[in-house]
């Protein structure tokens, strides 16, 4: 099925909260605003339900980019989730930065459901940043395969 | 070493502990192991020195079940893991007669062999009645001397402080081996290219051999059972067609612990590989100290933990780039 | 092994022509699991769910996977025929294959390929679900209306007249809102206050609704049906029960100094006062920070001439703790601030007023007692120039991206009025468009100008400059001739755009409403759900969702009731079951999850186990599914993974993203 | 019609607007003090381009009477900055071979003894490459 | 308090006491200007073209002079303020012109927008402060009714100079206030002068001047004072009556050292 073989497409998984952001998307294709069809996106009632074993799985499966958008801080819809969220994404992507993985693979967006135009943007520069950086190996391959 | 048998006999006698959690002499001078003692006769075998590095707060899970009170030596960093145990209601405080265990640094026999003294019979100054300033080894290739300073173990030399966070009682005197900055090691990385960092990063990871020890021994890793052997995650298969484990294991284990791993270093002390595994645990502290305020895990026993606590005015996650 | 039947809508030509559904039932029909695959032009019909049934009757499908629009579309039609088919609800999961992918994409192999992808998720998801049974949760047959403008007047009352317990805040003393400050309304011309004072009278003596002026919401906690509420009445110095109302107390007060609200500022009022003559309830408040008494301690006069001994000045604020089952959100509006348009010399010259000043001015009760004057001289002006969309339409980060809507009926209305009042004023109005969908609008703003000779200018003003004999010099576009055109005026006025009240946005992170980035609050659906908010209880009224006039306000305001209505009717809820769920024989009893709950769902029990053979006592976190709200938050904290969301398990979602990174 | 369309393209690029976000309310033309030395306005300068007519805007005198002053660019309530584009249709004339705004010569008989170094200067800058 | 100063072309030549004027209050009032070492001309207008970047580099090396020297830059004439201020912002912001224009420095360390740049007035407004610029006036010009004029180079565009508010600015107003005069508001005060137009277009220049200068006398200014050159010139130009000062020499006459500065 793959369009062009020499061409890098990137695999990039989108968790959107339920409330917010995956409205947002639903509001960026209602207004035909177009992104790379490398966004997937996964539904999660809120942000604080990405477990970071998602994101790192995604990665181990082959994943370039994970991204994950939530309500605005302030705004979410269980009150608190987003804020948790923040903390444990803030904590784990430090760690991966620590440990040398490129840190623009990963990113944490609010979008609200209004902002259909801020969502298409988002995914639209984050699949240029995973363009840029190209297929993901570090995280395939932590241990050396001998 | 011998007040603490006097005092454990006396508890043992008048009833006021079932049992006493200690170490007992192992086969080699420098390798006690934790022991649980129930007689007088019993605790003939019990030793105290500087070979007795393990936390022995974890067992106090166990031992919390058991009828009676366990009279518990806890040195001073692993009250702080007790503490966390209590906060999290693993460990019931009634059961336990603490007695807080003077130390003066812990010793690592790697750190020994890697100053060329091999084949030990005999070791003196580690006892903890001395100074602690030298050990002399008896080998069999005739006496040997270090500096004991020079054989401590990493986190001996980063040491939290002489204070015991909870005890019923204190014996024996504690001496602060503080030497070292705690988070040099981690800057130290921080300071790399990303190239250096995964390099190595991935060099050290590819000696785990997944035996379990690291978290086996930890105390904050107290699951019954480990997410890694749960159907729930799809993460529990050994063969060799998921590797997810094998990779994200040490991430995942790090980040579990985040927020209530008190540094106490016990698993990089088991690691028969030599992984420095408390460079993961100790990133996470440092980032929680300074986005989120110092926090020291066991401190106490009712603050809110950082990854369970948040302000509306957090670092936003993109914060790691800019840093 | 689940027995999955796979269900592609082609939505005419919506996924269709992006997406080539044969191709995506081809390549599903290889999914594991996958029993049965169909494409339909529209599923959501009769004859497309008509579909699913048979097909779960011929292959005894478990499991149903529906690639169409966004589940927030058509996640309910697709459950309930699957329960009229006999299989749980909660089997049935969605492919967003048109919002997500043919809408956004053009490339026809890329979206097909994503389509299927997508599809692969949903499969590998169902493969995991299990049968999912709702709770229920009761409904507290009272609702609150926040703000007490026309907009909140009008929903309380329509709830309240279907028999159900209503309560208004208000934070200013009155309620009235926005509306009690105009003086006519378009396109009829009728007195303001004529047609909505009646409507606060009968509000206030309705037996079903509580009114709370001089009060904010100050918390909210709780969920649909079921909200807990603490109202903060604030002090007013004054024993509602005992003041009769006889306007004493003010004639004597002695501090008048202080800017009237209700006039704009364009005049002062006493430090007790009530802020207009028709004000409901007709009870005074002490203005803390005017009052003399308050500030040095020696006055008192209102006390002493207060017959009915109601002023007190040891008054403290109050809390009131109310459960609600609905609430309706009718905050209302304000103009912005003109601070980013000092050439308009708004900040510079007094004769430069806003739309809602000249209301002020043009009202009877007014800072002019109604004649049309200049604030600086009070002399009578001969020429006016109205100046359109200040601070509307501007995507410059100075003012607002949206048309406020409402300004160029209100300019043709104020035009028209001054033309009729006073013939020797020549008015001038500077435009970009002129907006007039509605119902008789477009005829009234034609009345203007061929009744009433108002000139139309079609341009914008660049510069208003204050000239040393007072007058004002504005220096416009007249796009049609062509030319910079100089008009020396006695007055500008300025139709200064909408915002939603400040408050809104403290209200709304109350309610976790969600907001838009000018404040407004946002609708379940733009189209099919306009009054509703995406946070289920929570209604919209008024200008607090959008721009309207007050036509619209009442037409939004009844609808917000109807909804709220609906609510309250119901006696029980189904809930959500979506809800967390611990593992017996996982959980390490440690407390973590209960720290990051929300809805303080989770509790420990002291619980009887049986762990492979061995019995024992342990700590357990159970889950009250009538509290849980499915957020999560407590599946991730959890360390050994014990605690898990059904219908977004760990396995699950795993499940998708290995589909997705396949 | 396909070297207009690049020259559109051009000032586009050169000036950086957008004059697509442009609503047509005239606020550039109320505001600007050269207005009535300009043959085309500043808010049809926006068409102008839309519409591929450069010819007709390099030959406009506006171009040599455009201030700078940015009043249009401080005002202009959809940040199209007309000025911008007035200046950007300058730069495409004064780039191209042998065209300039001001010849040397014909300078000696504007100066006199207060002009100002800095008027000079500006003023070769607007008028010439 | 050391700055690094750039005068520019016109205060060498035309305008050599608009800068001795402010040489001699900067000393009276406690902080120093160190000229920019060979600094060149800034070009008088700020190029707008986005692919202009040869035209902004004199600025960009007089900005990186003072961010080696770590202080900040002021200016005095209004067009190198302004000009050097935008480029300043293009340095910070624009990573297209801030990368090639780096190409062509060849710096050590490529500049990107570090340097503070303030205006003259900026000094005193916001580093000097006005009220501790009025204790300092010894002779206080009392009575005299003063008209600011500013011109378009200080204020626009806004958001790039964040000089003060475009529209209702009140920076010389305040300065007036705090040399002991009174200022009179009148709405041309940020109209144009006509800039450079007024080489070749001398009528135009001067209806617009005199527009400028009648508005300021209708309110009962008895004079107007500037900080540009150009605006003087062509102020100058138009025979409404109306004095005409660089706001530097009421600055040194309030302060005292107006003699000094000769």
């Amino acid at each position: 099925m793959s369009i062009n073989n020499e061409e890098f497409r990137p695999k990039i998984v989108a968790f959107c909260c339920n409330w917010c952001s995956y409205a947002g998307a639903d509001l960026a294709g209602s207004s035909r605003l177009a992104y790379p069809a490398d966004v997937k996106i996964i539904r999660v009632p809120c942000s604080c339900r990405v477990n970071p074993m998602f994101i790192l799985r995604a990665f181990e499966k082959g994943a370039d980019g994970v991204i994950i958008c939530g309500c605005h801080p302030g705004d979410c819809h269980y009150s608190t989730g987003n804020y948790y969220a923040r903390r444990r994404m803030t904590l784990l992507f430090s760690m991966l930065d620590y440990m040398g993985v490129e840190n623009g693979r990963t990113r944490v967006e609010w979008v609200s459901a209004a902002e259909g135009v801020k969502f298409s943007q988002t995914m639209n520069e984050f699949v240029e940043k995973i363009h840029s950086l190209g297929e993901n190996v570090r995280l395939g391959d932590l241990r050396c395969k001998n | 070493m011998q007040e603490l048998i006097n005092r454990a006999k006396e508890l043992l006698a008048n009833g006021t502990v079932a049992r006493v959690l200690g170490w007992k002499a192992g086969d080699l001078p420098y390798n006690p192991e934790p022991a649980f003692f129930t007689t007088a006769e019993e605790l003939d075998n019990f030793v105290y020195n500087g070979f007795c590095g393990a936390n022995l707060s974890k067992y106090m899970i166990a031992a919390s079940k058991l009828e009676g009170k366990t009279m518990v030596c806890l040195k001073p960093c692993d009250t702080y893991s007790f503490n966390q145990l209590i906060k999290e209601h693993r460990v019931d405080r009634e059961k336990a007669y603490i007695v807080g265990v003077g130390c003066k640094g812990k010793l690592s026999i790697e750190k020994v062999k890697d100053l060329g003294i091999k084949g030990i019979t005999a070791v003196s100054g580690a006892e903890m009645s001395d100074d602690a300033e030298t050990l002399t080894f008896q080998t069999i290739y005739g006496d040997k001397s270090c500096a004991y300073a020079d054989a401590m173990l990493e986190r001996c030399h980063v040491c939290k402080g002489k204070e015991h966070m909870v005890y019923d009682e204190l014996i024996g005197e504690s001496k602060d081996t503080k030497d070292a900055e705690r988070f040099a090691e981690v800057e130290k990385i921080e300071a790399m290219s990303p190239a250096e960092k995964f390099a190595f990063f991935q060099k050290e990871l590819s000696k785990c051999i997944r035996c379990n020890a690291c978290r086996n021994v930890c105390p904050a890793c107290s699951c019954r059972k480990c997410v890694f052997d749960s159907t729930k995650f799809d993460s529990a298969q050994k063969a060799n067609v998921d590797s997810f484990e094998e990779k994200m294991f040490h991430i995942i284990r790090a980040f579990h612990v985040a927020g209530r791993c008190t540094d106490c270093g016990e698993c990089s002390r088991v690691c028969p590989q030599g992984i420095p595994l408390h460079l993961f645990n100790r990133k996470f502290i440092k980032d929680i100290d300074e986005l989120y305020g110092e926090y020291q895990a066991g401190a106490d026993t009712d603050s809110k933990a950082p990854l369970t606590n948040f302000t509306f005015d957090d670092a936003e996650p993109s914060i790691v780039t800019k840093r | 092994m689940q027995r999955i039947g796979v269900f592609v809508c082609h939505c005419g030509s919506n996924i269709a022509a992006t997406v080539d559904v044969k191709k995506v039932v081809e390549m599903v029909a290889m999914e594991p699991g996958v029993v049965h695959a169909e494409d339909y032009q529209y599923m959501c019909s009769e004859a497309g769910q008509a579909k699913i049934a048979e097909a779960v009757k011929e292959k005894n499908l478990t499991g149903i996977v529906v690639c169409s629009c966004s589940p927030r579309m058509h996640e309910n039609t697709f459950r309930t025929a699957a329960k009229r088919a006999g299989i749980n609800p909660y089997m049935v999961e969605i492919a967003n294959i048109r919002e997500h992918c043919s809408w956004i994409h053009k490339n026809v192999e890329e979206a097909t390929e994503k389509a299927v992808i997508l599809a692969r998720a949903a499969i590998a998801k169902v493969n995991l679900n299990a049968p999912l049974f709702p709770g229920e949760s009761r409904v507290t047959k009272r609702a609150l209306v926040i703000g007490g403008g026309i907009a909140g007047i009008q929903t309380a009352l329509d709830i309240a007249d279907a028999g159900y317990e209503v309560d208004i805040v208000e934070k200013t003393p009155s309620i009235g809102g926005r509306m009690s400050q105009l003086d006519k309304t378009f396109p009829t011309l009728d007195c303001s206050a004529c047609i909505l004072t009646p409507k606060m009278v009968e509000a206030a003596a309705h037996e079903k609704i509580t009114i709370y002026t001089y009060s904010e919401v100050e918390k909210v906690s709780g969920f649909v049906g079921d909200f807990t509420v603490d109202i903060r009445k604030k002090a007013r110095s004054v024993d509602a029960n005992k003041c009769t109302g006889c306007g004493v107390c003010q004639e004597k007060c002695p501090s008048k100094k202080a800017p009237s609200e209700f006039n704009r500022g364009l005049n002062t009022r006493s430090a007790i006062y009530t802020p207009f003559a028709q004000a409901i309830p007709n009870v005074p408040v002490i203005d803390r920070d005017a009052c003399i008494k308050f500030k040095t301690g020696k006055c008192g006069v209102c006390e002493k001439v207060c017959q009915a001994g109601a002023i007190d000045y040891t008054q403290q604020d109050e809390i009131v703790t109310q459960k609600y089952g609905a609430i309706v959100v009718a905050t209302g509006f304000d103009t912005i601030k003109l601070d980013n348009y000092d050439e308009y010399a708004y900040n510079q010259s007094k004769d430069v007023i806003t739309s809602l000043e000249l209301e002020r001015i043009m009202n009877a009760a007014g800072p002019t007692k109604g004649h049309l004057e200049r604030l600086s001289d009070g002399k009578h002006p001969h020429e006016i120039v109205f100046v359109q969309c200040v601070g509307s339409r501007c995507s410059d980060n100075r003012g607002k991206s949206y048309c406020s809507k409402i300004c160029c009926m209100y300019t043709a209305k104020h035009a028209m009025l001054i033309r009729d009042k006073y013939p020797d004023v020549n008015v001038t109005v500077f435009y970009i468009d002129v907006r007039t969908p509605g119902k008789n609008f477009d005829e009234f703003y034609r009345r203007a100008v061929e009744e009433y000779g108002v000139n139309y200018v079609k341009g914008q003003v660049g510069k208003v400059i204050p000239q040393p004999n007072g007058k004002l010099l504005v220096q416009g576009s007249d796009l049609l001739d062509n030319k910079q055109i100089f008009k020396e005026a006695d007055m500008v006025v300025l139709a200064t755009a909408i915002e939603p009240e400040a408050s809104v946005r403290q209200i709304a992170t109350m309610l976790t409403a969600s907001i838009d980035t000018n404040n407004f609050l946002t609708e379940a659906h733009p189209k099919l759900r306009p009054v509703e908010s995406p946070t289920a209880g929570v209604f919209l009224s008024g200008v607090c969702q959008g721009p309207k006039d007050i036509p619209e306000t009442v037409a939004q305001a009844g609808a917000a009731a109807v909804k709220a209505i609906g609510l309250l009717a119901k006696d029980k809820l189904t809930t959500n079951p979506c809800t967390a769920k611990a593992d017996e024989l996982m959980c390490n009893g440690c407390s973590t999850c209960a720290n990051v709950c929300p809805y303080g769902a989770i509790s420990y029990e002291e619980k009887e186990v049986n762990d492979h053979g061995i019995r024992e006592t342990r700590r357990i976190a159970v889950v009250n599914n009538a509290l849980c709200q499915g957020c999560g938050a407590c599946t991730v904290t959890c360390p050994s993974g014990a605690m898990d969301l059904q219908g977004f398990s760990n396995r699950q979602i795993i499940a998708e993203v290995d589909a997705i990174c396949r | 019609m396909s070297s207009a369309k690049n020259q559109a393209e051009r000032i586009k690029e050169i000036s950086g607007v957008n004059p697509l976000k442009c609503m047509k309310c005239g606020k550039c033309s109320a505001t600007c003090p050269a207005f009535n030395e300009m043959d085309i306005k500043p808010h049809q300068f926006v068409s102008y381009v839309l519409n591929g007519d450069i010819d007709a805007l390099a030959n406009s005198k506006s171009l040599w009477k455009c201030l700078s002053c940015f009043a249009c660019v401080e005002r202009c309530p959809r940040d199209v900055q007309p000025g911008r584009l007035i200046d950007a249709a300058r730069q495409l004339v004064i780039r191209q071979k042998g065209q300039t705004g001001l010849a040397p010569e014909e300078i000696p008989e504007l100066l006199d003894e207060d002009l100002p170094q800095q008027l000079l200067m500006s003023a070769f800058r607007r008028y010439r490459r | 308090m050391k700055y690094t100063y750039y005068p520019g072309c016109t205060l060498r030549t035309k305008a050599k006491d608009l800068d001795a004027y402010a040489r001699a209050s900067a000393k009276a009032l406690g902080f120093e200007l160190e000229e920019v070492e060979n600094w060149q001309c800034c070009g008088g207008v700020y190029p707008l073209g986005t692919d202009e970047i040869a035209s902004k580099l004199s600025s960009v090396r007089a900005l990186n002079e003072a961010k080696e020297k770590g202080q900040d830059l002021v200016t005095l004439c209004s067009a190198c303020h302004h000009v050097i201020k935008r480029v300043n912002n293009d340095m910070k912001n624009n990573d297209d012109i801030r990368t090639r224009a780096n190409n062509y420095m060849q710096l050590e360390t490529p500049y990107a927008g570090e340097t503070n740049v303030l205006h003259f007035l900026e000094v005193l407004r916001d580093k000097v402060g006005f009220d501790t610029l009025k204790e300092k006036v010894v002779n206080p010009l009392t009575g005299k009714k003063i008209g600011a004029y500013y011109g378009c180079l200080l204020l626009r565009p806004g958001k790039v100079l964040g000089f003060d508010n475009p529209e209702n600015p009140t920076i010389i107003e305040d300065f007036i206030r705090a040399i002991g005069a009174t200022p009179v508001v009148y709405p041309y005060r940020n109209e144009c002068c006509g800039g450079y137009i007024s080489l070749r277009e001398k009528e135009m220049a001067k209806n617009m001047c005199d527009k400028i200068k009648e508005s300021a006398s209708g309110f009962g200014a008895e004079m107007l004072i500037t900080a540009c050159p150009l605006c003087m010139y062509n102020l100058n130009k138009s025979e409404a009556e109306l004095p005409v000062y660089y706001f530097t020499e009421l600055l040194a006459e309030a302060l005292g050292v107006k003699e000094e500065a000769k």
